[in-house]
């Protein structure tokens, strides 16, 4: 099938709610809220408050107490419902000073709530257009491409973009650095763990190709510390190098 | 590109319409009337008009597959009628969830591009790194450009495969965030 | 495989040619009559006389696609007639799209350059002569000169077209290790 991975999501299911309880205890529904904004418009429509009359401290306390019991659930919490929670705060505290400070200057004077009034405007329509699009792929799913036909075959390739490349890219070094380590995990076999392994190869199959050892050695220095090795071998152990025939393969066999 | 300039045999309307299905049936993404012109070697007008010939007769036919306009090309899909014996047959489950933060997310990327990661957070009030890098991985956005202020933050935009899988023509197509206000409250 | 076994209403003869002609389209594989009657439910004399009147509608439609009978199932594919305008298509058809290994070899092309082809292996840790060629071939990179060193050997960048494709305005935008750790956290 040609179809690219299907995106699924179930927008009602997944909002997040707070269902009030007879004993007044808040308890969650699965799910989270996606920002601090989500959670204020959720508590505004709960308080059926109108969102150009904000009822601030209502809110506010309704804001904190959620947050708190996220806490009291182990639930992280991202800090910027932390920040929003110090922006309410604020608000609250603003709204508090007594108007006639601002009775002089009638002109001048701005509601605290309304940047905020503001941005909740503006992500609720973005909400909007999030849901939009969850329903547009719902109508999507029901749409289907042909399968996979011969030319698609000869043509297993992918459609790159510039991230690909950059990932691509931090791959490779990933293998590379991999690589390297290697190298060097096997450059650091010493002469003594080089004898020992040669020994304990002798011991169990009684003789040793050592064209087929020496073809086991990845680097240069691991060539010649085998090659070291068993020079030390012959001299210290019981063990004879046979050479069938001039440049053949030379054994080592346990005496 | 090599072509063949054989002298060219005029195409009877019925075979270039012919033809033209057959290509849009191998291709593996949405065709557009240019490249089909390009390869045909006919002028856009007479491709434009052949392509919606052919969707007439798709739509007439009252068959089991469709021809979309989606992407800004022309694609055979089935018919959405048919999605349960489809799925059914195909054993697909709708899958990879997106959340709902990487569709709110998209949602912004989709209105506002380009757009940088800052612009994103201004909106959402939240931080949608993680949500962004999903959206790439999916191929649902892309990369476009820097923006040209302190720090040159790169920028992000909706990919083709965003108009595929959200089966939209092209961006204009997307109502618009306005109207979106009448929804609030 | 669940099955919502409700009661089943029977399909007309016109809405069962067209699903069949829908799972045929979205198959991998030639259908079977026999398969199709075990996923749609129906006896295969219901399939059999039903896929005869969607072969026959093929052949009467002067259309660019045919149903064959292949390999003991049924299969939608273009016309013979237009083989050749199909593999003209297929082969002319621009493309960004590159194998795994070119696109591995562009990566390090595109984040080292100019680079050299032992540099390259060097990095990739495999021969990449042949994506080099690809790449070359694609006009994706270009020659930048000969590096003094030993061998004096070719030292390789990305081109003018790569930007285009990419859609970059220059190599600083690029995304860097940086952007994507930002995304990743």
């Amino acid at each position: 099938m040609q179809q690219t991975e299907q995106i699924s999501f179930d927008f009602y299911k997944e909002t997040p709610q707070i269902v009030g309880e007879a004993n007044e205890e808040i308890k969650l529904k699965l799910g989270e809220f996606a920002g601090p904004l989500d959670l204020l418009l959720y508590l505004i429509k709960q308080e059926q408050a109108n969102i150009f009359d904000i009822p601030i401290a209502r809110i506010t306390d309704e804001y904190l107490r959620y947050i708190r019991l996220m806490e009291s659930f182990d639930i992280t919490i991202a800090g910027d419902f932390l920040v929003m929670a110090a922006t309410l705060i604020e608000i609250k505290s603003k709204m508090l000073l007594p108007r006639e400070i601002f009775a002089d200057a009638e002109e001048d004077f701005a509601d605290p709530r309304q940047e905020l009034v503001d941005r909740l405007l503006e992500y609720e329509k973005f909400k909007s257009a999030a849901q939009m699009l969850y329903e547009r792929t719902t109508v999507e799913q029901a749409v289907f491409t042909r399968g996979q036909i011969e030319s698609d075959e000869n043509n297993a390739e992918v459609n790159a973009t510039v991230f690909d490349l950059l990932n691509v890219f931090q791959k490779i070094l990933a293998r590379h650095k991999e690589e390297i380590q290697l190298e060097i995990q096997r450059e650091e076999i010493t002469l003594a763990e080089m004898l020992k392994q040669i020994k304990k190869r002798i011991f169990k199959e009684k003789e040793l190709s050592l064209l087929k050892f020496f073809n086991e050695m990845h680097t240069k220095r691991e060539l010649v510390t085998a090659f070291i090795a068993v020079l030390e071998i012959v001299r210290t152990e019981s063990v004879k190098l046979l050479q069938n025939k001039t440049f053949g393969d030379i054994i080592l066999r346990k005496v | 590109m090599e072509v063949e300039t054989e002298e060219k045999q005029p195409r009877s309307i019925g075979e270039l319409v012919a033809i033209i299905e057959a290509l849009i049936f191998v291709a593996d993404e949405p065709l557009t009337v240019k490249i089909l012109a390009e390869v045909l070697e006919e002028d856009r007008e007479t491709i434009q008009s052949a392509v919606e010939e052919l969707k007439q007769e798709y739509d007439e036919r009252e068959s089991g597959l469709q021809l979309r306009e989606i992407a800004g090309g022309w694609q055979i899909s089935t018919r959405t009628e048919f999605h349960e014996e489809v799925r059914r047959f195909l054993k697909t489950r709708p899958s990879a969830k997106l959340s709902l933060a990487a569709l709110e997310t998209l949602a912004v990327i989709a209105y506002k591009q380009p757009v940088t990661v800052p612009e994103i957070l201004e909106i959402r009030g939240v931080q949608s790194a993680s949500a962004i890098k999903t959206l790439l991985d999916k191929r649902l956005i892309i990369a476009k450009g820097r923006k040209e202020t302190v720090g040159r933050p790169m920028q992000y935009g909706t990919s083709k495969d965003f108009l595929i899988q959200f089966g939209l023509k092209d961006l204009s197509e997307l109502p618009s965030i306005e109207d979106f206000e009448d929804l609030v409250q």
